[in-house]
């Protein structure tokens, strides 16, 4: 009889879910929320001039883990400014082998790299997912832009930030219900 | 004589159920002899309904194409897939078996034959279930209960059979 | 010479006793089959039904991640070790971080570390969700009740990657750890989301003990099955839950606190039995008590600096000459390890992984045999092995 | 057989195959909306053209035949499961003359025909030469072995106490007494249960789909099998649950007898509630293993089942039973 009677139970909690409204959507159609941070794909910056931020330093190629991000550094008059500085003669990303870690737009110097805010990223050949320096270009515009770049990731990470507060020994640590909610 | 659509059914039923007993002694597969009876027995249940027996066809059914073709089957998934699939069978063994075979044909042939105008003249009576279980259990009382002792004496020597161990095997382990 | 203890049992029974083609039939349980969880492969030696032997062959997912991890800067490791517990990526990069800043003697602020206690405890539930809903769908299978719970727990457990993707933008693989701290700090709104998550979580957890270890249907597949004894276990370095599970009171947490799990105190479950139904039962357990501690965690997490050194800016900022260390945190499976050996400058000379759940399917072959093939699924899934883990 | 039989069997026929159709897609929508999801939504108005969808993706696949597989049997199991799945519907009444063969065996014929069922499960597994499907067509044989008595014994109970195996008679004896789930309760409800569990046990429905045990056995007996040969496989089980639901219904639900309307509709009404919810207890419960459904059988189930036989043989005698 417990066998009936757990059974029973069981449908029980099943027919409760079945009230629940469906937890799953239609993907194509609906497409969820994305949180502020979400991010995917990559495009490169123009500063504030007009002018391509880029420097072709490579530090991002350099601290890629996987080594997906190749850079050729030239040096030429800006069209612009009329000074002479870095550019990326070639830019190249291969999202096939990208491991998103958001390091590259940690490390960029003059927060030229980005990461985009787009929901999905599909690609039917090779191709659609290797990002050349003029589709970088073209997702700047085209695209919406991700939250983070180099500047606010560091704003973030500053050792100093909110340093003035003592850290208290441990000995004298609040009760965790004390402390009040982050923020 | 006038063909009906009843004999044409009889004609067909009754030529797939001798099909299946040839192909049931000659095939080389195990499995495929098993189910090769089943057609047999099959068949055999469709002519139990047409000589009005329906009850007799269900059993059949149950019986034999659910039931004894079930243990055979069981029997075929004990033995070897492959190598011991292939039968064998002995020369002078088909010869008697033939023997026999006509033997036993002779035999109901005959009693088909001496008996034919009885079998014209009673027209058979379509007695129900209810006639059947009350004879089984009225006059051939005595009958029934003693096959039932013999088919139970029959399963309980089976499941002794089956429980006896041999020494050497491995004991079950302890599962707690 | 003492006498051989009784756990110390073979691993197999008398195959001698058996024709060696008649009478045994050998099974290859995977590398594709669909309980597997993943590309395991065991060779199982069948008496009819019942395991006379069983071998686990693992290997199917070896990605040469150890010894990647040699040609990468210290700073470069952490996004590629999140790929090795793909179900709780974030108690795998924080034990790398770990010994990293272990060997390298970073101090990491009190924020960071609470941080990274509430990430690793919300990682456990998530991780516990998605086991109880795979474990489940070995018994049930996919069309069935299993798959109900499977997409209950998913369900459920996308509330944590909701979060986790507020947090990091990465639903998955997360690197959000660096060296010396945490590298995204809580936005706004986060703590109170997450309450919001967790209340969810708490509420629906009854649910799935209706449906699993409270329901006798279930109980009668998994008590008695697969016990595994406190030695064997301790034998062959079976930690986390299933060590738990056998009566052994051992957990890293409250033993060999890191993180900021030195400050608030921790319940450990334990239970007796050692079955699948006690390892099921102190899962469901631990998540509750993670729930408590990740509650806990958020709501006093200190103000102050996220990160103690330098953030990442190069490739090859930290440098070390020498040294070698051991770090172990409590992941969801159990004593998640790291043994670094500092090569000349910045990349390490040699890294080696302590997978729990490469432990956990050692004692395959001692808990299958006189099991059917039918436990062989219930057991193998209640020891939650993760292959990314285990292959590395 | 007259005009008006091959008409009816025809009827059921398409009635049978209308409704499992439409039962792949209502099973669907139940188990989606019962595990947070949508279902199928795309194919047709609420995806309701998914079963047409997916047979149109099973006959366009290529059937692999294992080398070494047993080609003749392997060809033929999954027709024959379906045929004879469907065999069993031709027996069931529809209405009080919409019985395509009202036949005075027709309980023990059912069960015969429903216990047939396993004959080419267990050649699909054989034929496969596959030890997955071996394992599945051994489970299966077992399991059939097993419950095919507690099933017999259960559909006794309406036979003593309708007096009749004809079920067309025992539907009408419960239009003129009562449905047997409702009175005698405590011979016809426990009946209907274990009836229930058996003919579950005899569909390989879950909690009883051993034989098919996809976490653990692959896919059992349809391993090996793509295409309209999976299909047919797939089909019967549907077919054959959907069945078992009709033949629970005529025995103990009252079949066709109903307030008011006509006859055919209070039939499908019954036969899908209890197609839904065997699909409910479906979605909602793991499986059992092997030993443990044995010792249900055969601890539990056929000395409930003799009990009631028993019980019911005496109520025949007591005055209320006449």
């Amino acid at each position: 009889m417990g066998y009936l009677l757990d059974g029973l139970k069981s449908m029980w909690t099943t027919a409760l879910n079945a009230i629940r409204p469906p937890f799953t959507q239609e993907f194509p159609k609906v497409l969820r929320p994305h949180p502020e941070r979400y991010h995917t794909s990559f495009a490169l910056l123009h500063d504030e001039t007009g002018d391509e931020a880029c420097t072709g330093c490579g530090a991002c190629a350099r601290i890629c883990p996987s080594q997906v991000i190749t850079v050729k550094l030239g040096k030429r008059e800006s069209a612009i400014t009329q000074k002479k500085r870095g550019y990326a003669d070639d830019f190249t990303l291969d999202l096939t082998a990208c491991l998103v870690c958001e390091l590259c737009v940690q490390v960029c110097p003059t927060d030229a790299i980005v990461m985009l805010k787009v929901p999905e990223l599909p690609g039917f050949r090779r191709e659609d997912l290797v990002l050349s320096m003029p589709r970088l270009y073209e997702n700047e515009k085209s695209k919406p832009l991700g939250w983070s770049n180099a500047t606010k990731l560091m704003a973030m990470q500053d050792p100093k930030a909110g340093a003035a507060k003592p850290e208290p020994s441990k000995e004298t640590a609040p009760a965790p219900a004390a402390a009040g909610a982050a923020s | 004589m006038t063909f009906t659509a009843t004999m044409i059914v009889f004609a067909l039923v009754g030529a797939l159920a001798f099909v299946g007993s040839i192909f049931t002694v000659r095939s080389s597969k195990l499995v495929h002899a098993v189910l090769w009876l089943g057609v047999t027995l099959g068949m055999t249940a469709i002519l139990f309904v047409q000589l009005g027996a329906p009850f007799l066809a269900g059993i059949q059914l149950l019986l034999y194409v659910g039931g004894v073709m079930t243990l055979m089957i069981f029997g075929v998934l004990l033995t070897k897939r492959d190598g011991d699939s292939e039968l064998k069978t002995e020369e002078p063994s088909r010869e008697r078996g033939a023997l026999i075979a006509l033997a036993v044909f002779a035999v109901l042939a005959g009693t088909i034959w001496l008996g034919r105008d009885a079998l014209q003249r009673t027209a058979v009576p379509s007695l129900g279930t209810g006639w059947l279980g009350t004879s089984l259990l009225t006059r051939h009382l005595v009958a029934f209960e003693a096959l039932s002792a013999l088919l139970l004496a029959a399963m309980i020597g089976a499941i002794v059979i089956a429980r006896r161990r041999d020494p050497d095997q491995p004991s079950e382990p302890k599962e707690s | 010479m003492e006498a051989t203890p009784a756990w110390r049992k073979l691993p197999y029974r008398r195959l001698e006793l058996y024709e060696p083609e008649g009478d045994l039939m050998t099974l290859q349980l995977g590398p594709q089959h669909p309980s597997t969880h993943g590309v395991l492969r065991i060779k199982l030696h069948l008496d009819g039904e019942r395991i006379v032997k069983a071998v686990p062959f693992p290997g199917y997912l070896h990605r040469a991640v150890e010894k990647l991890c040699e040609q990468l800067t210290y700073v470069q490791i952490a996004p590629i070790v999140d790929k090795n517990d793909y179900v709780a990526p974030m108690t795998s990069e924080q034990a790398i971080i770990l010994a990293i800043e272990k060997l390298l003697k970073v101090e990491v602020p009190r924020r960071a570390r609470w941080l990274r206690s509430a990430l690793a405890e919300l990682q456990r539930v998530a991780s516990h969700l998605l086991w109880l809903g795979t474990m489940t769908l070995d018994l049930g299978g996919a069309l069935g009740g299993g798959g109900s719970v499977f997409v209950y727990t998913m369900r459920e457990r996308e509330l944590v990657l909701d979060l986790f993707e507020g947090l990091t933008g990465s639903r998955f693989h997360y690197n959000t750890h660096t060296v010396g701290g945490n590298r995204h700090d809580v936005p706004a709104g986060w703590a109170k989301d997450m309450h919001a998550a967790l209340d969810l979580i708490e509420k629906r957890i009854p649910e799935y003990e209706t449906l699993t270890q409270n329901n006798r249907l279930f109980v009668e597949r998994m008590r008695g099955i697969g016990v595994l004894e406190p030695e064997l276990a301790l034998e062959l370095g079976v930690t986390g839950p299933n060590l738990r599970a056998s009566g052994v009171d051992h957990d890293l947490r409250r033993d060999a606190p890191f993180h900021a799990y030195d400050e608030v105190a921790t319940n450990v479950i334990t239970a007796k039995a050692g079955d699948c139904l006690a390892r099921t039962q102190v899962r469901v357990a631990e998540m509750k008590e993670s729930v408590r501690l990740a509650r806990a965690f958020i709501d006093g997490l200190p103000e102050g600096p996220l990160v103690s050194g330098k953030p990442i800016k190069l490739p090859g900022q930290f440098k070390v000459n020498s040294g070698q260390v051991y770090a172990a945190l409590e992941s969801a499976r159990g004593e998640l390890g790291t043994f670094l050996v500092a090569g000349a400058g910045t990349s390490p000379y040699r890294l080696k992984i302590r997978p729990p759940s490469y432990h956990a399917i050692s004692a395959l072959p001692y808990l299958l045999p006189g099991h059917t093939v039918s436990d062989t699924v219930a057991i193998l899934g209640s020891l939650d092995p993760i292959m990314g883990e285990v292959d590395r | 057989m007259t005009l008006f039989a091959w008409l009816s069997s025809i009827l059921v026929a398409v009635i049978v195959l209308t409704v499992t159709a439409f039962g792949l897609w209502w099973e669907r929508k139940l188990a989606g909306r019962m595990q947070s999801r949508l279902g199928p939504t795309i194919v047709g108005p609420i995806g309701l053209f998914q079963p047409i969808a997916d047979l149109l993706k099973l006959v366009q696949k290529e059937p692999i035949i294992p080398q070494r597989a047993d080609r003749a049997l392997f060809w033929l199991a999954p027709p024959l499961t379906t045929l004879f799945a469907l065999l069993v519907a031709a027996l069931v009444p529809f209405g009080p003359k919409l019985a395509p063969a009202n036949i005075d065996v027709g309980v023990p014929l059912i069960i015969a025909l429903g216990g047939l069922a396993l004959i080419p499960v267990w050649m699909a597994g054989w034929a496969s030469h596959n030890k997955y499907a071996l394992l599945g067509a051994m489970r299966a044989v077992a399991q059939s072995v097993s419950y095919g008595v507690p099933l017999v014994l259960t559909a006794l109970v309406p036979v003593i106490l309708a007096g009749s195996m004809n079920l067309n008679s025992i539907v009408a004896w419960q239009h003129r007494h009562h449905w047997l789930v409702v009175w005698p309760v405590f011979l016809g409800l426990p009946a209907f249960i274990l009836f229930i569990l058996a003919m579950l046990a005899e569909a390989n429905r879950i909690p009883f789909d051993i034989p098919e045990a996809e976490s653990e056995l692959v896919a059992g007996v349809s391993t090996e099998y793509t295409g309209m040969h999976f299909g047919f496989i797939y089909l019967a089980e549907y077919v054959h649950t959907l069945v078992g639901s009709a033949v629970a219904s005529t025995l103990f639900l009252g079949g066709w007898d109903g307030p008011f309307g006509p006859s055919v509709l209070w039939m499908v009404l019954k036969t899908c509630l209890l197609f839904s919810v065997l699909y409910w207890l479906r979605w909602s419960l793991v499986r059992l293993r092997a030993d443990q459904l044995m010792a249900l059988a055969w601890k539990w189930l056929v000395p409930a089942g003799l009990a009631l036989v028993l019980l019911a043989a005496v109520w025949t005698q007591t005055p209320w039973g006449r």
